[in-house]
């Protein structure tokens, strides 16, 4: 399976009956294809829409309703649109219940970076910072290693996003939490072993007694 | 309110003005406004709009047009132009949260001195601010931002100024019309007094100074 | 001519075509029925609407369109309608153009006391203190003496509704003006010396070398 | 969202908790619930709305019913059973400017740290509050003000929770349905979804955990 996909589906997992999600862009934003069709979830675009619903059909895609990266969108039956200071109103309030981002590095503390590589990248941070630090769980999407480089670091050594800690991170190989603060190996990815996440991860991580598979 | 023509409405604009920008990746965007601007050559802006917007696209004309001195944004990461613009120092970038961003605007509009934010607490973005604890809790003071032009998009004005929007095209123009000394609409419709219904109006009128008229 | 609407009508000359105005209750809101026709001011309420129109005609009253004070009212075309915070971020906003309120006590230097008086009348100070503090202009509309004492003051002995001195009082007797930071004497009221004034004004006047008669 | 009784709503609230009531003199007031809060005789409550409305109506049915033991609003002067309580301390009043009462709301709702606010500033409103200096203007540090339960009127609400206002009933509602842990709505109207416009949604469904069911 597709690295992206097997993240993708791990983190649909994690969504409950009546959560307002917000979705970044790039693995993110993959994460709605796995919603099971009865699982009632309100996905919002800090552009001002809650009912984000998929790409329109060819021919109905309106140019003033997209999503935040400018592309069109639909609204599905019971959507909402707000202004720019309610949709950060509902992100820095704790309204939003789960918050799925991209991410450069994660710490062994949960401290995420990812909205600049100075010298290098710097997009700015749009949303980033407000989301990390008013959603109320926020989960890392993202790949565990990039060009053989652990993305799971002792210490970032990239401009972090928050002072708040990630909830859940979600890679190819591994689900990461942080009980007591600490990077915690929760579930391995299919065909993972704990041994060879380790070999990929430069940030101590405990393993508790029994590490399942995720299920996807 | 006053209807006038879009070069009437840029020629009050001076080069070296301050010009927030309604839109976010272009969308909610007045752009005849913008077009205007490039036509009419006003340089040394200080532009505040959430991004960029890209090459040829709402704001992103006036990077094509090199009229920006100074930039006020979230995000810039689609506009190589705005971009190279930034890292040549040819402008000068803040870049602030977005949510920062919007509410030090609604802050400059509805007369609050600034903003307790916690996001950016123990970032890059508190270097220099000043950092204030509420409950125990650190907030970073962000100050009330303004400009002498809001130029702003709906999809609805009537005859006395008083603005709808559509779908995500909202955004950031009732917020900006409300923290500028001039406020220049462009609407996709202009209709008789009434026809926007009393709880659908979002900009009151009086708060736009100048609709751009039809044709 | 009654006192009240003496002050009513030389008020409603203040207003200019396209002014936002707030009416306060009592004596303020006889004004809106002194505008001329031919001039279009818009009047907020600060429950939440711009374009507040007269009291409806029996049987068209709706009890969720009231006024300030929770009396039926209505709404002209072109009127809006928005929420408390939006309300008063128009006041507090620089966004009123002018407010008109009624006073307990105008100081030498403009200060108003209008929302207390202690141990006896403890209200609440409603919307008033943002009205004085945040509208571009300030008008006191009010009776110039009660119970044979001055409202005009040297310094008010009751608390202030704001640290911001207003624009502009005008009472049955005069209207009186603060260039420099000093109560000065406009104009008189028809029909009234300058004598008359000072006779009955506890705060020190500075007098122009011509003060006409009030215009109503 | 859950359709609830009115009963099964109020028997959440236990005597003591912390309530915000939309409306301004009762317009606007879930007027289903406080009569059922005199009804279930919720002791003890924390009140915080903008005024005390007047005996008989909103929630001047709860000094009627001497329910409140605290209360925050920004005028109580035409309830004159509320001022009689507050003079004979039987209620301790927090008597708040209305437009820094509803930006403290609003900064509880929307994650703000406080309020900057000018109003109040060298008055008995500043005493034991901080002042704050930004660009040599001082700012009273106003506090944000959450509540364990905001009592809500709406005109319409649809199945998912979506809520419109009508007229001058909007007024605090919108911004206390952010500011409580719960959100309990009496609707005029239950429509299906779809029935409000996206455009016309004022309170998304997210954030309304209880709908009070007809009959």
């Amino acid at each position: 399976m597709d690295p992206q996909i097997i993240i993708a589906r791990r983190v649909a997992k994690e969504l409950r009956q009546g959560n307002l999600v917000n979705l970044g862009i790039g693995i993110p934003t993959l994460v709605a294809n796995y919603v099971p069709s009865d699982l009632k979830v309100f996905f919002q675009s800090e552009n001002g829409l809650i009912g984000t619903g998929p790409i329109p059909e060819q021919g109905m895609a309106h140019p003033l309703l997209t999503d935040a990266g400018g592309r069109p969108i639909s609204a599905l039956p019971g959507a909402s649109i707000f202004d720019s200071a309610m949709s950060f109103g509902l992100i820095r309030g704790g309204h939003v219940d789960i918050t799925v981002l991209g991410g450069l590095q994660v710490d062994a503390h949960g401290l995420l970076a990812n909205w600049m590589i100075p010298g290098k990248m710097v997009p700015g941070m749009g949303g980033a910072m407000d989301l990390v630090s008013g959603a109320k769980r926020v989960i890392v999407a993202m790949q565990h290693a990039a060009k053989g480089k652990s993305k799971i670091v002792s210490k970032c050594t990239l401009p972090l996003t928050s002072a708040r800690p990630v909830n859940l991170v979600v890679t190819d190989m591994a689900v990461i939490g942080f009980p007591d603060g600490k990077a915690t190996l929760l579930e391995t990815a299919p065909g993972i072993s704990i041994g060879e996440v380790l070999a990929v991860t430069e940030a101590e991580l405990a393993i508790p007694d029994t590490v399942p598979e995720m299920k996807i | 309110m006053k209807a006038v023509s879009v070069e009437e409405a840029v020629a009050m604009i001076p080069s070296g003005a301050s010009v927030m920008v309604g839109g976010f990746m272009a969308v909610g965007t007045p752009e005849r406004l913008l077009d205007e601007l490039v036509r009419q050559n006003k340089t040394g802006l200080s532009l505040i709009c959430n991004d960029a917007a890209t090459p040829g696209k709402g704001v992103g004309k006036l990077f094509d047009a090199t009229l920006v001195s100074k930039l006020t944004a979230t995000h810039i990461g689609l506009n190589p132009k705005a971009q190279q613009q930034m890292l040549g120092n040819q402008i000068s970038v803040d870049l602030v949260p977005q949510g920062t961003f919007v509410e030090r605007i609604r802050a400059g509009g509805c007369g609050l001195g600034g903003v307790l934010t916690p996001t950016g607490v123990g970032t890059l973005v508190a270097e220099g601010k000043r950092q204030i604890e509420v409950d125990g809790k650190p907030f970073l003071l962000e100050t009330a931002i303004r400009a002498q032009f809001a130029l702003i998009h709906a999809f609805l004005a009537d005859y006395l100024g008083n603005l709808a929007y559509a779908l995500t095209a909202r955004n950031f123009n009732p917020i900006m019309a409300m923290a500028a000394d001039t406020v220049i609409v462009v609407a996709e419709h202009i209709v008789p007094v009434g026809v926007i219904a009393p709880d659908h109006v979002v900009t009151p009128a009086p708060l736009v100074d100048y609709i751009i008229a039809n044709g």
